[in-house]
């Protein structure tokens, strides 16, 4: 029922043929055994069809398709369990900086030349309105002092995207990670994605690095986010449709008591109703993506919505997929058990349901 | 300007004229028009609002203009359609005729047939009633036991419906009957019309849960039928039958249907419970309930946007239309006991004897039958499993 | 896998017999039917087996037999859809009128020779810790202020048990319905219950009105909640499995594709699922009987889980039963419906899951 | 005085004597006294309270003193759990060997069987493994394709087992093998018990998703086992399984048994997210959903309790075990996915290569395998639907 013009058809074709080809589960699964985390030599051809430039103006060397494109990679990535700075670096730092009219960086980004990393969790839960971290005007710069906690692609970063309070309300800062007093802590995490904790130790900075403050610093970080987590969503229903599929495959296969599972009516009907949640996800997913190109205003709540719905259709997806495994699903030797520990980590980051709908509540004033 | 733009200025001009300023407002469901031989207007406004979009065949703008209808292509039916909705106007009339025999008539009825029955649907003339289940059958439609013997030129019609809706205040009927008794199971049936107030049929109002009747049982015992009134050929009813049931499902699916209610959660809940201190309703636990309740509906939302923006795109719905079907429904059903929930004590205030089917009770128990009636959620997940999953 | 003494089972079958023959579903049926609400022409016989007297002592004319025992006779009026006074006035108002020493009504009250309504809801969920009504001291007694809602057997009742506060705080009162400024007005409701909302227009009373005040009043009142949700739950445990037992032989015996409906794993497993929460429930309904029985600290817990529970299951036992029964499920023919509509109100009152879940919150300080 | 007083006097004045201090402190799963043929003691304590208790024979209270058991009737029984109970001394021995095989051998074994096998159980001596899944047949433990050839005065076993616990630690096990080819598949299997070292056993550990491995692939090439090394008769050996699986979950179902979890949920997520100024747990919504798991954890707990009472008062679980299984496993997995959602995204930081089996990551994870070993929730729900429900 999804509507795609033939470039967006395109697009994903190319990215689901290049993921399978050179960023497969296998890949991946191979990267965990050898204890890396995500694989940065791929990340040129990435940016050669486009993809680090997708949210970046042509002015600023990027191809400027838009959200609704992002989305389609990211799901083919999430299909996959892609690992890739594509979404901290090239959706979300990419989308910031544009507001803030950076353009070195940006080009870098889109380039593949550099990876941008967003600093904006400091909370156990997604709270990026709670900005804890410091930046106190210092001769011509400023001293910043903080943590961050699970920062995307934060060990691979060439450059950091800092939240941090000034005088004058919300500052985003450019950061260069081997300043002094900047410790970035690689973390291992369930997904075994790049992420790092960041310490600021009295961190002294030029003017120069602050990128926005104020006004524009709210809106350059609202849209990072806004655009981070219907992206998010996308890579999040990639990760649901693939657990599904080859969980259905499985039950087409699997004999017990000399059927297959599929002959199974209790586990039909589970399968059917994770459809129709995945179909579901999918339809609030396009909207969002959809407003955000648009530039519409209801594309701030349809991001929250899309992420939360993603986060808990995943939620289902994983458990429903692990469980109709039976047994094999609870070995490592499976793929299917990845797909769990990526939904998990994909629906905690950016905000889980819990999170948006909290939003929501607030928003209708209730 | 286009010839859409000029489609649109005229549309709204004509509008300005003729769509009466108490047409123009919210509806409930005691306002609607399903027009018939009985139908006693309940206001000028109404009857004059529906002579002149029938005089324009705009009560099916779809339709061709020689059976009644507007005639107009897809971006003249969504011009007309935004014109509508931007002032607020009511359809002018509802009815099984417009959304369920049509459809089957333009699909499979003769030229004949299409010049003498849709004209008077599309003009709110006949109110139809479809006669599908049958006590005992359920799910399973295709058990059709009432039979229709042939006698020559008529077939003997003798049997009963049951969950025809509203068929107490229909005129016709549009019927599954079992005309072929030996042949196989789905190649039996014949799909007939015949009048209501034909000797032999009689009907029986069903009192649901919620107090409202809007089913009946329908008996027909000896009705005779003239054979110039079956839709496509004898024992291919079921054919028609099938198109008809995902055409229901469609219709289901891309309309703001009843069936996915409308009541705001959020404002009954903020009425009934009241704010705290904080701003926040003053019952935490079920707060949270209603907030992973709205991230289902909104989400929902937006399905059912794409599924318009696909059929209006000239595409079919198809099996889809089992996933709305069934999430809507299911999505409805807990929308009512949030409401419930909300509404406390005062909501279990009710009356069975005189419930009004806008009390809070009502809505709530009416909703539970949402997910049986037009395809049971379990048929829905079925059809889903087997058409789009192939498990089975 | 429920243990029971000798006498229980006698008890139990004695209600089963009694109730399934003069107080039945069809019974219940005619009453809505006729316009009436509840059943008060069995009440002698119901004192007579000593039902009405079972909270209270035997020296007030009851027979003490326990929450245990009113639990098995609810639970059999649960399954027969039963309007009596006997949670509201015998099991509430008796444990009331017990901690508060009263033994003149406590002894009409067992013996059948009057009803005696508790009065303490005010707002539209169950708080009774929120009391608006105000008792002013006035002469050698007070002037009661106020409103109550959905009091249990309100209409019939021959006394009420008002909560007010009172200068020293909450004060129970003892108040005849006929008083002046009383005005009880009888609601119909969903389950046909005999149900009233009450005004308090300046009600004068004698000081002997007051039937105990401040701690004591607290404990009464405690006590008679606290008795109430336990064999609320009993009651709403019985509705539980009575539409769980016809939804499960419907199964049976309804043929759809040409098969019985018994055939459909997915309804199987759906009526398996409902078993076991229909007999964790009836678990926790038991210990919470017990604990009061055994006059245990964790009664108060219990009782409030076990209401919670039961709310919980009946709710999901009447959904599950319609929706299986289908077409039919849903005419006020079938009985079926009737379960549904008892199940609702017996939820919410005395507290439905979220209002004890609030509790269990608050109680373990989160 | 009674009897019973007295026992428990005697018991608490020898308990106070022999049960190490060491060993009345509450334990995690490292510190479980497995036993067997290379077992290192954690702890002198640890081996002094095995000796002390196996003396007595109340490593298995239940079991005839002749067997190494303690002879103790039900309210002895009653009795010496509440004095360990009472001090927190530590279980001096877990195995399969008690929970298993021991009721099995008791129930099928011949005198002879039992005198050999029993007390080495009661003692510790030998750990036992358990051999009934086989790989590619899941829930169907029926469908056994180990065989056993007749080989004059013993079987030759080949075959493949899947899922055996802690196999790589065993020193013996007790496995369904094929041993009569042609006889219907439910009585062609026989029940054998052999010694892990004989020739032509291979273990190999199963990796889970949660990083540990408690489970083996097992592979028998050609493994000699003697004749007198069967429980109960040729092809008779579904008949003990069964009776095993039922007491497998009357085991799970009657024991604060690690599938049903005991992290505390509250605990957990105030460390985690914290109070707000209400001292309310500071993510409303999500603490809405801890608290409606509350009502479904401590309903269970009391339904655990009272399954304790009705097997203490003499009676079998029977069917009613797979209720509990299937509640307590669900459950567990609902606790886990709330304390990963209070744990945020801290709680994400994980290393599968170097997991503890105590981080949450891990514990979550390890859950879902629940409603999977020991029988699916699946299974569980057919069981009850035909047992009890006697639909199908």
């Amino acid at each position: 029922m999804i509507l795609l013009t033939e470039e967006q058809q395109m697009i994903r074709d190319m990215a689901a043929g290049f993921l399978s080809d050179k960023a497969s589960v296998d890949a991946f699964r191979a990267q965990r055994n050898a204890g890396q985390s995500g694989d940065t030599s791929i990340n040129n051809e990435m940016a050669e069809m486009g993809w680090f430039g997708m949210l970046t103006s042509e002015d600023a060397g990027g191809v400027d398709m838009g959200a609704q494109a992002a989305g389609l990679v990211a799901e083919e990535m999430g299909r996959n369990l892609t690992t890739s700075p594509f979404l901290s670096s090239a959706v979300m730092s990419a989308a910031a900086l544009r507001v803030a009219s950076e353009t070195e960086w940006a080009g870098k980004v889109a380039s593949g030349e550099a990876v941008v990393a967003l600093a904006m969790d400091e909370h156990i839960k997604h709270r990026p309105d709670m900005v804890g971290t410091k930046a106190e005007a210092s001769g011509n710069g400023f001293v910043l002092r903080g943590t961050k906690r699970f920062v995307g692609d934060g060990g691979a970063a060439d450059r950091l995207i800092v939240t941090a309070m000034t005088d004058d309300g919300l500052g985003l800062f450019l950061i260069d990670p081997t300043t002094d007093g900047v410790t970035v802590d690689p973390v291992k995490t369930v997904d075994n994605r790049n992420a790092a904790n960041l310490t600021l130790d009295n961190v002294q900075v030029d003017g120069s690095a602050l990128l926005a403050k104020g006004d524009i610093a709210e809106e350059a970080l609202g849209t990072a986010l806004r655009v981070g987590r219907s992206v998010g969503a996308a890579e999040l229903v990639g990760v649901s449709k693939e657990a599904a599929d080859r969980t259905v495959a499985y039950l087409k296969e699997r004999k017990q008591f000399g059927v297959t599972l599929s002959q199974f009516q209790a586990l039909q009907h589970r399968a059917a109703d994770l459809y129709t949640q995945i179909q579901t996800t999918e339809s609030v997913i396009a909207a969002a993506l959809k407003a955000i190109d648009e530039g519409r205003d209801d594309a701030e709540c349809l991001s929250r919505v899309a992420k939360a719905k993603a986060s808990k259709t995943a939620n289902l997806a994983v458990r429903e997929a692990v469980q109709m495994h039976g047994g094999i699903g609870m070995t490592d030797d499976l793929d299917i058990g990845l797909f769990m520990k990526k939904a998990r980590a994909c629906g905690e980051y950016l905000g889980d349901a819990t999170c948006h709908a909290e939003w929501l509540l607030r928003e209708r004033g209730v | 300007m286009t010839d859409l733009q000029e489609f649109r200025a005229a549309t709204r001009a004509w509008l300005e004229e003729n769509c009466p300023q108490e047409m123009r407002q919210p509806m409930n469901e005691a306002d609607v028009c399903w027009g018939g031989r009985n139908w006693v207007f309940q206001s000028d406004a109404q009857r004059d609002w529906l002579n002149a979009m029938a005089d324009r065949g705009w009560t099916v703008p779809e339709w061709p203009k020689a059976y009644g209808g507007g005639g107009l292509n897809g971006d003249e039916q969504r011009v007309l359609k935004e014109e509508l909705d931007r002032i607020n106007a009511r359809p002018p009339l509802q009815s099984f005729g417009i959304w369920m025999l049509g459809p089957a008539l333009l699909e499979f009825g003769t030229d004949e047939q299409k010049r003498h029955y849709l004209p008077q649907v599309a003009r709110g003339e006949i109110r139809w009633c479809q006669g599908y289940s049958e006590p005992g059958a359920g799910s399973d439609l295709a058990g059709v036991q009432t039979k229709g013997v042939d006698a020559g030129d008529y077939f003997e019609v003798t049997g009963q419906k049951i969950w025809t809706s509203y068929a107490d205040k229909a005129d016709w009927i549009f019927c599954l009957v079992r005309t072929e008794p030996d042949a196989p199971k789905h190649k039996g049936i014949s799909f007939l019309l015949f009048d209501m107030a034909s000797e032999g049929v009689t009907t029986k109002p069903i009192k649901l849960i919620s107090g409202a009747s809007p089913f009946c049982e329908t008996f027909f015992d000896g009705v005779k039928v003239p054979k110039d009134q079956i839709v496509s050929e004898r024992g291919k009813g079921w054919t028609v039958a099938k198109y008809l049931l995902t055409h229901e499902r469609e219709m289901i699916g891309s309309s703001d249907a009843a069936l996915f209610g409308s009541e705001d959660l959020v404002e009954v809940a903020r009425d009934a419970i009241g704010l705290n201190e904080n701003n926040q309703l003053d019952d935490p636990v079920l707060r949270g309930k209603i907030a992973d309740f709205l991230i289902d509906e909104l989400a929902f939302d937006a399905e059912l946007a794409r599924a318009k923006d696909w059929m209006r795109a000239g595409n079919q719905l198809g099996v889809e239309s089992a996933t709305l079907k069934y999430t809507g429904t299911e999505l409805n059903k807990r929308r009512q006991e949030l409401i419930m929930e909300a509404g406390g004590l005062e909501a279990l205030e009710w009356d069975f004897a005189n419930a009004e089917s806008d009390e809070k009770a009502s809505l709530w128990l009416r909703s539970k039958g949402n997910s049986i009636e037009g395809g049971t959620s379990e048929v829905m997940l079925s059809i889903l499993s087997k058409a789009v999953l192939e498990l089975g």
